[in-house]
């Protein structure tokens, strides 16, 4: 049984790997490339705040801030203090994960809206900290002079290099999420997605936890923020702001909460429809909204789940 | 997952349902006064037909429900919780009809009477259930049906409810009680039901059912595990 | 505690159906979960839900192998713990039958037989004498608890002769006697050859058990004792007697719907009789905690009786035939199957083949079974008294399988 | 000292804006336990409709706030009935993400009606300030905090004296029990949805006047007013009206006294300080736990 | 039934996304646009998106240049700086233009000179940060006038009235901060002390504590900086606090709507614009009043709106993209050495004299000193 399902999970990360592979040795087009880069940090993004939203069930509007706070550390140590980037990664994320433990501690013993309400004001601290702390961050104009990221004599320019190394870092994140959940944490996770009573009524350190997510989703969003960075070499306030977080959120409902191709889904279906909204001009915001609602409305399990019951009910149908 | 089940309230009875945790008592109830959808089979009140009615629709045709763990409003006074009760009746039998009853009601609970101004999330838990029950009544229902009135009461206040549920019965309104209290229920019931894994599998006079070992299992909570027992070895 | 509840008789007849079905949703749902056998046969007869009380047609029947073959706790429904009384019976096969009471079943046992003494008019005034043989010692105990129960003084049965019965009834000031239709005919001719006017007696009423009517013998009683006489009827495996009863209007017996579900089948087809014709009695227990029976066919045959009885009480009546389901006989209140009673036969005979017949004869108010058998070459022996050694023999071991005394004719 | 009564009256003004949109909010939240994103949305409806109406029409002020009311209660009375009420599986989260996308969906739709411009509008009454204490205070101002006063008091009467707007109450303490006592609580969903949505629509009529009012202006408030219906604690209305004033007043004060850059940040982590010292807001009538 | 829908929804999306691989017609120069149409600087987008389309269907009307004709694509970042880039690559990659006009605000644009430069695609922004053409890039220039220039037209005038001490409101945005920023640089060249410096939101709805707060250190005037519609809330709200000292606003208002919402506020505002906003004030012998007339003439005709100043910014990206493309035979190197080249191009916004260390190329007479009197501009001299 767990044998078959693990195997089965091999044969999801291959089929993932070949298609990704495939998909970027075929394109040539850097802009479908580019788009495809962006739904792979975003995917980094959304599964981190679907650990979160998930399996705690801990609504965070505010996560574009550990976005953020990954894009900019990084920019400040590599593009003002010249800091190699790869070890800029690791002070994003061990910023982004001080943070989170700093401002989760309290804020997650808050539940419902209120928590909701807390990591929305968080979010506003850190964009308008931003924008502010002008010196630093080159403020609401924007911090130009990130470097290109290079290993070695590779250098990751947009296009292919950039869209491998993203998506192999998507790929690492699944596999630790997927570990995450199978281990005693994911045991622990699962109990509190149960029903959070239940799960202190165990013995498990609900707060513990939450904060140990919390901060694992910081650290994945520090790493999407990072990779957005350099990809695009100039980074501005409003790309972390509060829509953002909103839009975060969003990939992860719409995409499936609580499952990793879910994150995935998302990221794609949210980061596609604006490109191909562009069609409609002056509509598209119209059509976004409604495509929004219609899916929250008919599949409020999310795409993933939503598609897969279709295919199920067609096949019921037809046999 | 409750199995089909038939049972019936004959008027003027005061009928039991008992059965442990998860037995399918409460989702009988659902269906009954419509908090499910989705269940096959019929229910017929008076001859007619409840299936696909609302939960309003069902207390307008006079059955209503004291759910479970007193749910009251707790933000609204105990006079205003009562009226809410008669929600239904005050475009249709007019204001001084449901003041009328709302004396009654009052009367029957005099400890209502003396907090009736009081906000209901202040009252203790049996005054909770009083309340809760006042205003089930107070849609003057022809069955009057009670989800789990016992629950984490303390005995003596127990005793108080249930001696009120006979009054109730006495005058009249037949009744309907979901009990896990079998005992405490089935002493003043006419008859009763047992349900067991969303299946009955008992029913008879109360004074049967009280007698039964079936029932005190089920009571217990206990289940057929030990069906052979050392006795039979 | 409350008032009793309103009982099926005084429903209309959907409300009757409601409470049946109920009860039988209720005891399938028991038998299927606690007893192997009901649960193997409901799930072949693939039945999963009970949504009408005709869907217990497409239930298979039981009848008495069934009983033998779980011997001896294979068709109970409740732990042993539960179980306060064991029934046990000497059964037509090789095994003693078998049947178990928990409290409530012996309440409900109770309650039934209250209530029919209460139809035949026995309030707390009476003095009953319960006098039964002793296959039905299991219904003696009934009577006795349902005439305590109504109040009544109960004289249970004891084993005296019918000088000292006629004794008792008359010195005790007996008011009621509860027997066979053969000791009530005993009784009363014993009566007549010791000149003992009825007038001496202060019976009131007879309540008969273990066998319809014949024709005559109640009318006999009736006119030569000066009593009510009533019948009832009751099934010596299924926990006990006043599974139907007489009211005051003799027009039928009703049937305790309440804790009953009965069925008229014909015996050949298996289907259901049209109504009001004569068939195969089947009952299914409603309310039988340790020792639910399923459609259990009695052998007795019986109809339907439609229109309404003048008693008002509208419980299913039916017409006790006095003619038995073939293969079966009613001696004493037991039913007997002959083919059990041949086989059984040849195995007391070593015989391998038996040609013989049977009926139902009363000897000192006692019924019994007569069986003829015919001679052939392998039971004729030489020695006449080896032959009535192996008859004597055989009417031992056949009257102690059956309960009931068992007397071989041979013929040629 | 003239400049902290400066600061206050502006406080005051801004925290009204807020106020008025948090009971909306909050309202909402007492009768349906829902949050609505759109909530800014409906505001800037009410504003726009006034725009037309009272502007471009010419109709009498007191038709044309009676006409952009009805404006903002119709579409919330649809959107209750198209997008809430149809949801499958009304999780709070989902629903969320509906209103979300409702608000996306008024917002592109305001857009191609009014255009992307922003549009003024005049005054309700004089546009002369008037002095206190040597500080400026807006005729408007005042109008708007009448506006939150009232809305709060008369949706606090009909919730506490009025038979529907108890069984609304009622609805939202306790649906099931609600629904079981024979309140039909999908109407007073709509119910709701309307009046709620008729309040944002109030809001903006009354802001229009000092704001500028443009198809993108909701959203920044309907934000605003959650944090300050959350800071009063969800479901109570003075909690909310309270709140509004308060998010003003630091606001207000954090620009005058601090820096007008960090304002929006000094509010927030008071509001946050807040929050963490009560959990379930100032005056939290009881705990908002829905996902 | 519903479903066969969804499919085909799919499938749409699906295919939209495929590369498209028919051949480009060759007589035809694909220009990209990108424009902030909606968001928050969509009053920036809005008119340049019209205006650049306008524009290449007249080009195309006369005949094209050199016989090709110009076709436009362009989209819009919702002055989001992420969607920009997604479309700067589009345009690149997909659309293969060969020149681009825009991004309208400067953080979108420091965006995509990122994947301009690298694809070598000249790009001519519309937004006014500094920062786009210092330093120089080979590859990007920009119409709107540097920040620079406005402020040393508003400090110029402040001298002139004789204006010592200021007190400064700036927008929290790129655009108030770019302001500020030059605002405190030039500030000592002018000999103007700067009191006291304050920011407000974009969306803010009161702004009267930065106000009192400026009022109370006492300056000989206040400079606003920002666009629609915060500064009329920052012009009506300092008519509440009867602010009697002058108030300078930002060339980002420069568009009637201002005067519209700010209404009675606005009179007594002084700011610097491009003369497009008082075209007919202009002198006869302004060489730009003949071009701006055109331009207003053809706008107004096409969109029946009014002509705001950053609809010239795009106008003049087109009239230089145009003459650039002439000759170039759509060789993108070409196009950018031209562009190089450019002289005494006399446009909406001012004189172009582009040169390889000056990639905006004008001078600070491109901004003119006007100031609303009874709710039309006056200019002052």
């Amino acid at each position: 049984m767990m044998t078959d399902k693990k195997k089965y999970i091999w044969i999801e990360y291959l089929i993932f790997v070949c298609a990704v592979s495939a998909f970027g040795l075929v394109t040539e087009n850097t802009y479908y490339l580019q788009i495809m880069t962006f739904i792979g940090i975003n995917t980094i993004l959304g599964l981190g705040l679907n650990m979160l939203m998930g399996y705690t069930g801990q609504v965070s509007l505010g996560h574009a801030a550990f976005y953020g706070i990954g894009a900019y550390t990084t920019a400040i140590l590599s593009g003002t203090y010249g800091i190699n980037p790869w070890l800029a990664l690791v002070c994003a994320v061990a910023a982004a994960v001080l943070i989170a433990f700093i401002v989760g501690l309290p804020t997650l013993r808050l539940s419902g809206y209120y928590l909701a309400m807390g990591t929305l004001g968080f979010g506003m601290i850190v964009n308008i900290a931003i924008r502010e702390w002008a010196d630093v961050t080159g403020g609401a104009s924007g911090f130009v002079g990130i470097p290109v990221l290079e290993a070695g004599s590779l250098v990751f320019m947009a296009g292919a290099g950039y869209y491998f190394l993203v998506w192999a870092i998507v790929f690492v994140a699944m596999i630790i999420c997927r570990r995450l959940l199978a281990s005693r944490t994911g045991r622990a996770l699962r109990a509190i997605h149960d029903g959070e009573k239940a799960a202190v009524a165990i013995g498990i350190n609900t707060h513990f936890l939450k904060l140990e997510i919390f901060m694992f989703s910081a650290a994945l969003g520090a790493v999407a923020g990072f990779l957005y960075a350099h990809f695009v070499l100039f980074i501005s306030p409003e790309s972390f702001g509060f829509m953002f977080s909103i839009k975060i959120v969003t990939m992860v409902v719409i995409g499936g909460m609580a499952s990793v191709w879910g994150a995935l889904l998302g990221a794609a279906v949210l980061t596609l429809l604006p490109e191909v909204l562009h069609g409609f001009a002056e509509y598209e915001m119209i059509i976004f909204g409604l495509i929004l609602m219609v899916v929250m409305i008919f599949m409020p399990q999310g795409l993933t789940r939503g598609i897969m019951d279709m295919i199920r009910t067609a096949r019921r149908a037809r046999a | 997952m409750v199995h089909t089940v038939s049972l019936s309230v004959r008027q003027g009875e005061l009928i039991s349902i008992i059965g442990a945790n998860g037995a399918g008592k409460s989702t009988l109830l659902g269906a009954v006064c419509g908090l499910l959808k989705n269940w096959s089979g019929e229910i017929e009140f008076k001859g007619r037909a409840l299936k696909g009615m609302s939960a309003p629709a069902i207390v307008r045709q006079g059955i209503s429900m004291v759910p479970e763990g007193r749910q009251i409003f707790s933000p609204l006074s105990v006079m205003d919780n009562l009226k809410m009760g008669a929600y239904t009746r005050f475009r249709k039998d007019g204001k001084s009809r449901v003041a009328e009853d709302l004396d009654m009601v009052i009367q029957m609970f005099p400890i209502l009477k003396e907090r009736a101004n009081q906000l209901a999330g202040t009252l203790s838990g049996g005054e909770q259930q009083m309340l809760a029950i006042g205003r089930a009544l107070m849609a003057r229902p022809a069955l009057l049906v009670l989800d789990e009135p016992s629950m984490g009461l303390a005995p003596k206040i127990v005793e108080m409810i249930f001696s009120t549920i006979q009054d109730l019965s006495h005058s009249g309104v037949t009744i309907l009680l979901v009990e896990q209290n079998a005992r405490a229920a089935l002493k003043i019931s006419d008859r009763g039901y047992v349900l067991e894994t969303g299946k009955m599998v008992l029913q008879g006079s109360a004074d049967e059912l009280l007698v039964d070992d079936d029932v005190k299992r089920a009571y217990l909570g206990k289940d057929y595990g030990d069906f052979l027992d050392e006795r039979n070895q | 505690m409350s008032e009793q509840i309103i009982k099926t008789a005084n429903m209309d007849d959907n409300d009757k159906a409601q409470r049946q079905l109920e009860r039988l949703q209720a005891t399938l749902n028991r038998a299927c979960k606690n007893v192997p056998f009901h649960r193997n046969r409901i799930q072949e007869a693939g039945l999963s839900d009970i949504t009408r009380l005709e869907d217990i047609e497409k239930l298979p029947f039981m009848d008495r192998t069934h009983l033998a073959t779980h011997y001896p706790y294979g068709l109970f429904a409740v732990p042993l713990r539960d179980i306060v009384r064991i029934h046990t019976a000497p059964g037509s096969g090789a095994s003693p039958s078998i049947s178990g009471y928990t409290k409530t079943d012996l309440m409900i046992w109770k309650k039934m037989v209250a209530g029919a003494y209460a139809e035949a008019n026995v309030t707390d005034r009476d003095i009953i004498l319960v006098h039964l043989p002793s296959g039905l010692a299991n219904w003696a105990r009934d009577y006795k608890d349902g005439g305590e129960a109504v109040g009544a003084s109960v004289i249970p049965n004891a084993p005296l002769s019918v000088a000292k019965t006629l004794m008792v009834l008359r010195d005790y000031k007996v008011t009621t006697l509860v027997t066979t239709p053969a000791f009530a005919r005993h009784l009363t001719a014993h009566m007549f050859d010791r000149e003992c006017h009825p007038n001496e007696l202060n019976l009131k009423q007879i309540i008969l058990v273990g066998a319809p009517d014949d024709g005559r013998t109640v009318s006999e009683l009736r006119d030569s004792l000066h009593v009510d006489v009533w019948l009832n009827y009751g099934l010596s495996e299924i926990p006990g007697p006043a599974i139907a009863h007489e009211c005051r209007y003799h027009d039928g017996l009703h049937i305790n719907d309440d804790h009953i579900l009965s069925e008229i089948i014909d015996p050949a087809t298996d289907r259901p009789v049209p109504a009001g014709e004569k068939g195969e009695l089947v009952l299914t227990t409603l309310s039988a905690r340790a020792f639910p029976l399923i459609r259990f066919r009695t052998g007795d045959m019986a109809k339907f009786l439609s229109q309404a009885c003048p008693c008002g009480a509208a419980s299913t009546r039916i017409e006790w035939l006095a003619e038995q389901a073939d293969n079966y006989m009613l001696i004493s209140g037991i039913r007997v199957s002959q083919t059990q009673v041949r086989v059984n036969l040849k195995t007391a005979l070593k015989l391998p083949s038996i040609g013989c017949t049977m009926k139902k004869s009363c000897r000192s108010g006692t019924d019994i079974l007569l069986i003829s058998l015919a001679m052939d070459d392998h039971l004729f022996s030489d020695e006449i008294k080896n032959l009535q050694q192996l008859i004597a023999y055989a009417e031992e071991t056949l009257t102690e399988q059956n309960g009931i005394k068992v007397k071989i004719r041979l013929t040629q | 000292m003239q400049e902290i009564v400066q600061y206050l009256f502006s406080g005051i003004t801004t925290g009204a804006v807020y106020a008025v949109i948090a009971v909306g909010l909050s309202m909402l939240y007492s009768s349906t336990e829902l949050i609505n994103f759109a909530h800014g949305e409906f505001v800037m409806i009410g504003a726009l409709a006034m725009v037309t109406l009272w502007v471009r029409l010419g109709l009498p002020l007191p038709l044309a706030v009676a006409g952009a009311v009805a404006a903002g209660c119709v579409l919330g009375l649809v959107f209750e009935r198209l997008a809430i009420r149809t949801a499958r599986n009304p999780e709070p989260i989902t629903l969320i993400i509906i209103t979300v996308g409702a608000g996306i969906f008024l917002k592109g739709a305001a857009m191609i009606v009014w255009g992307k411009d922003p549009f003024s509008m005049p005054s309700f009454s004089s546009h002369e300030s008037i002095e206190i204490f040597g500080a400026a205070l807006l005729p408007q101002s005042i109008w708007i905090v009448t506006a939150a006063l009232v809305l709060a008091g008369g949706i606090h009467l009909f919730l506490k004296q009025t038979l529907t707007g108890k069984a609304m109450v009622a609805c939202a303490v306790n649906k099931k029990a609600a629904w079981l006592s024979g309140i039909p609580s999908e109407k007073m969903g709509i119910l709701a949805f309307g009046i709620s949505a008729g309040c944002g629509a109030v809001a903006g009529i009354f802001i229009a006047p000092i704001t500028m009012s443009s198809y993108d202006m909701g959203t920044i408030l309907g934000l605003k007013g959650f944090c300050a219906a959350m800071i009063g604690g969800l479901g109570s209305l003075w909690g909310a009206f309270a709140g509004g004033l308060l998010l003003g007043i630091l606001e207000s004060l954090g620009a005058g006294l601090i820096s007008s850059g960090l304002k929006d940040a000094i509010a927030f982590v008071l509001l946050l300080l807040i929050l963490y010292i009560r959990p379930g807001g100032l005056f939290a009538a009881k705990e908002a736990k829905r996902f | 039934m519903k479903q066969k829908h969804l499919v085909l929804a799919v499938l749409v999306i699906i295919l939209s996304m495929l590369p498209v691989s028919g051949a480009m017609a060759a007589d035809i120069y694909k220009i990209g646009g990108i424009f902030s149409v909606t968001g928050r600087a969509s009053f920036l987008g809005d008119p340049e998106k019209k205006t650049m389309e306008m524009m290449v269907e007249q080009i195309n009307a006369a005949g094209g240049i050199d016989g090709h004709m110009l076709e436009a694509v362009i989209y819009d970042s919702e002055g989001d700086p992420a969607k920009a880039v997604s479309a700067v690559n589009k345009l690149i990659h997909k659309d293969k233009v060969i020149a681009i006009i825009g991004p309208s605000t400067t953080p979108t644009t420091l965006a995509v000179v990122n994947f301009t430069k690298r694809a070598k695609v000249p790009l001519i922004s519309c937004a006014a940060g500094i920062k786009i053409t210092t330093p120089v890039d080979p590859w990007v220039f920009k119409t709107a006038q540097s920040d620079l220039l406005a402020v040393a037209a508003v400090y110029q005038q402040m001298k002139a009235a004789g204006i010592k001490k200021i007190g400064i409101l700036t927008v929290s945005n790129a655009y108030g901060e770019s302001g500020k920023k030059q605002l405190l640089g030039q500030a000592e060249k002018f000999g103007i002390q700067v009191v006291l410096n304050e920011s407000f939101g974009a969306k803010d709805t009161d702004t009267t504590p930065q106000l009192a707060k400026i009022k109370a250190a006492g300056p000989d005037a206040i400079v606003c900086w920002g666009t629609n519609p915060g500064p009329a809330v920052v012009a009506k709200n300092a008519k509440q606090l009867k602010i009697d000292i002058p108030l300078y606003q930002s060339h980002g208002v420069g568009s009637p709507k201002f005067i519209e919402l700010a209404g009675d506020a606005a009179n007594g505002n002084i700011l610097p614009t491009g003369k497009i906003l008082v075209t007919s004030l202009l002198d006869d012998s302004d060489p730009q009043k003949k071009v701006l007339e055109d331009y207003q003439k053809a706008y107004q005709n096409k969109f029946s709106g009014n002509v705001s100043g950053f609809g010239g910014y795009a106008y003049d990206a087109v009239n230089l993209l145009a003459g650039a493309l002439k000759g170039s035979s759509g060789d993108k190197g070409k196009i950018r050495d031209n562009l190089e080249a450019t002289k005494g191009y006399v446009g909406a916004t001012g004189e172009f004299n582009l040169t390889p260390q000056d990639h905006n190329g004008l001078s600070p007479d491109a901004f003119v000193m006007v100031e609303i009197k009874n709710g039309t501009w006056t200019l002052l001299k």
